[in-house]
């Protein structure tokens, strides 16, 4: 069911962990529908880098697998690339996912921007980001 | 490297003399047991002879037994059938709230016609209690159903008391011993039902055949029609080779029974306290006693049951788990839930399901390779973060 | 002795490659497909193949195709499916009076629950008229289910032109090709149906394992309830050998096809010319052309079938009657009645079905054997005495 | 399904055949149904002994059979033997019938009560028969 991308970085994840001093924290979902992303940014705030990005997760093989990839898939971006990367852009990176784990690429993007909106509270920097676009993952 | 096969409640190999049975079948006896020629009659003595083993597992008549695809028809035949069959006598069903799909889904059918059904509530060991049952039941009440032994935490449920109340208010009563058969003894005369299903591919027998026990002078309604097999009740040309595999696969589960399920529980205990003592912040999901001698269920909390799958599966340890993720459903287990855990519990729950194959060895191994699991899934989770850290779980 | 398998249409032989194919699957592939560890997703990715096997046996996408537990089940799921599915559109049903019993016993439930349903009659050689069925349609009409070709008589039937009617109108076309996959070309888009049914055991595959083709977009009902399986429209755990087997062996009817039915078709017309120029009161039942290659269907007549059934199977022939005798009912086959016969015909019918096995040896001391065995049981009856004497036939 | 017996009895059926100058001739049965049996019964006057018996039949193995073994069971019996054989004696002489087939028994029963009752009126003796006796046959 899963592809040998998804199992690799499932089975080999890259970034776990945390960032002490981290520049913005993201974590979405709940432990109802059994999947909790956290994620860690170290941003540099002259040049909008993302010099570092770690996660921590709680769920299924797909939901670690992209996390995984999303952290890597950003690492050394900018925020405006960060903020651009989709659900599926991290599915296709991952070659794909069955069906019914899509909405784990899509946890991976919301504590991404959960992250960076995280970040845009305590820079002050305007990153266009909502807090009611989390509503979904709190109502939840 | 090893591989053990820790799934025997999803499915169970087949065994040898099975194989045998059926590929003898298969080679030489192709005719339709419909027909009455020379090709035919072997056919249709074939699954007489069948018909004889399965009756004599569970203390039966032949004449009581019918042949089904599988397990899930076999709940269906009994629920849907005798249902539909008896209305006109009243509308109010029993069942409980941890039954295997075949028969909630069933029910949820029928609550669609019109019917009313009680779900029975489990307390914290999967067991429903007696006193509900008492006042659970109607002037209307038509059916009962009560599984066996629970699929997923193995417990044991007191169907022969539901089965003596039942008789004596002449209300049907369907067991669904699916996961019973072969593990623990199943003897429908004692139980006092009025249905049972069973199904060959948990007793070391084919997938794509069931069973329904079906006491004499009760009435069902077929699910589809066609020809007159299985007296009207389950029509299509028989499965022969399957059937026939059922009777051998039956026969020596039953024989073996004796010998096999000590053996099985001997592991299972050493398993269960092996993993509790070993892994902080594990519980056994599932009564200690009164359960399932095959059957393990642990949940290793703050971490997700299809990643601990997943990761043991990889090193050679196959098993499932009530997780959601397994299934693509949004919550977890139905029955874990019933039982009152926390989604955090529910979710991190492992069902190791022992076998014939499994040895003493075998569970040294599962005991000496879960920790590490564990602690490197740990080490990814938040939620054991926030643990360890004394915060709110999530 | 000779021993001659003369009754193909009832069942056939399971081939020897479908029996490897199966049997590396009994001892190999015995996970559950749903489980996801590595003993589950072999046997996912089996049935997935299979499903790609069967699809492009029938020109359909695998997404179309359900495995179901038989061909009686594939029909009743489409028949009593589609009709309770979709009976806000309409109440009125259409199919044809010499459906099997899959059919015309799913049809007559259907009647219960307040469907009305146009039986279509068929002319003496059992074909339906595609007049007779346009003046059947009305504005309520919601589903029509004709047979591809005839168990009995192997009377073919003009499927495309019911399809092309039914898809013009919007109305679910259901065709049961049990008989004729593997011995005429079919294809669903040809055909333009919504459903279609097949079952294993007609094309050298296993018993117990059917297939629903259904077309995208379409929708039915399940029959009965449980895991969530082929799409939750058959739960329950898949059958994987059969499945496996029934690929394997779809794949070389199909291919096999185009020089397997004409050698047939030689055959059948040599057996027919023989049987009816050596015996005198013999007539072919069914059409000579637009008929399967491998169905002869003779009536000896003043005889009665079983008899001349069971006679023949001393002799080394076993094949089939229509006669009420061997169904211990009291008519004979509704095939025969509804063509027109007369009772003196019908029971004096014998289906000789020719496959992989028959020979022009065979067919040779089937012509030489059939006359004495016609001669001894015309002596012992009275309807013969009456009918050289000139007398009024019982 | 059937027993050897029966086989035997259907292959190697006895008595068959026609009897010219018979003292009773029974015909039950009908072609709808798919049996049609016919018995021919020699009948010594003074002695009410069977001396002769044959048959012919239309129909199943089972009928075949028991329209064998009911004649063989009666010939050289006298009338009122032949008119206690009931369709159960001559079913469990042929070591049982198959459910479904029982009513071929019947049938056969019925057949030498039809031919003793042709003899009741042809001689003149009252065996006790009755037309009557024979309305369900003829009405199916
Ligand atoms: C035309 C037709 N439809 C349906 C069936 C039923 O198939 P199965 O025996 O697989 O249930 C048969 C054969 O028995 C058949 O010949
Ligand atoms: C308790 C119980 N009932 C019913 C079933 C259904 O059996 P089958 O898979 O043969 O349809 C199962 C197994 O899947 C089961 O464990």
């Amino acid at each position: 069911m899963y592809t040998d991308k998804v199992l690799d970085h499932f089975t080999n994840p890259r970034n776990v962990g945390e960032i002490e001093d981290a520049s913005g924290v993201g974590e979405v979902g709940n432990m109802k529908c059994g999947d909790i992303m956290k994620m860690y940014l170290k941003i540099n705030d002259e040049s909008n880098v993302i010099e570092d990005v770690t996660f921590k997760t709680f769920g299924c093989g797909a939901a670690i697998a992209t996390s995984s990839m999303s952290t890597e898939m950003i690492k050394g971006k900018s925020i405006d690339e960060a903020l651009s990367l989709t659900n599926k852009a991290i599915a296709d990176a991952l070659d794909g996912l069955p069906p019914v784990k899509m909405h784990c690429s899509v946890l991976a993007e919301e504590a991404l921007k959960a992250a960076l909106l995280d970040y845009q509270k305590k820079s002050g920097k305007n990153l266009g980001l909502n807090d009611d676009d989390f509503e979904d993952w709190d109502a939840e | 490297m090893r591989s053990i096969y820790l799934d025997h409640a999803a499915t169970t190999p087949v065994r040898e003399e099975v194989i045998e049975a059926m590929v003898k079948v298969l080679r030489e006896n192709y005719g339709n047991p419909s027909s009455i020629h020379q090709f035919g009659r072997p056919s249709r003595k074939l699954i007489e002879e069948a018909r004889e083993k399965v009756a004599k597992a569970i203390n039966a008549d032949p004449r009581e037994i019918i042949f089904v695809g599988s397990g899930t028809e076999a709940d269906n035949l009994a629920i849907l059938g005798s249902a539909r069959a008896n209305k006109k006598k009243g509308n109010h069903l029993i069942t409980t709230s941890v039954e295997h799909h075949a028969v909630l889904d069933a029910f949820k059918a029928l609550e669609k016609e019109g019917f009313e059904v009680t779900y029975l509530p489990v307390d914290g060991e999967g067991r429903i209690s007696v006193a509900d049952f008492k006042n659970a039941l109607r002037d209307n009440t038509i059916l009962v159903s009560v599984m066996h032994a629970n699929n997923e935490v193995g417990t044991i449920m007191p169907v022969e008391e539901i089965g003596a109340i039942c008789r004596e208010k002449k209300i049907l009563f369907h067991v669904d011993a699916v996961q019973a058969v072969g593990k623990i003894p199943v003897d429908v005369t004692q139980i006092n039902c009025d249905f049972l299903a069973l199904s060959g591919h948990k007793i070391y027998g084919p997938k794509g055949i069931g069973v329904l026990y079906m006491r004499r002078g009760v009435r069902t309604q077929p699910l589809y029609h066609g020809g007159g097999q299985e007296r009207k009740l389950r029509p299509g040309t028989e499965n022969v080779p399957n059937i026939v595999g059922l009777g051998v696969a039956i026969e020596l589960a039953v024989a073996e029974m004796e010998t096999e399920s000590p053996r099985l529980a001997k592991l299972r205990d050493k398993l269960i306290d092996g993993v509790l003592s070993t892994i902080p912040e594990t519980r056994l999901n599932g009564p200690r006693e009164g359960r399932l001698p095959h059957n393990a269920n642990i949940s290793i909390v703050y971490v997700e049951g299809e990643a601990l799958l997943l990761t043991c599966d990889m090193k050679g340890m196959s098993c499932s788990s009530g997780s959601a993720c397994t299934s693509g459903s949004l919550d977890p287990s139905h029955v874990l839930m019933a039982m009152g855990l926390s989604h955090t519990i529910a979710h991190g729950s492992l069902r190791l399901s022992l076998g014939h194959s499994t040895t003493e060895d075998d569970i040294d191994y599962i005991i000496r390779e879960l920790k590490p699991i564990a602690d490197r899934l740990r080490a990814m989770s938040p939620v054991w973060e926030n643990f360890q850290k004394g915060l709110p779980i999530a």
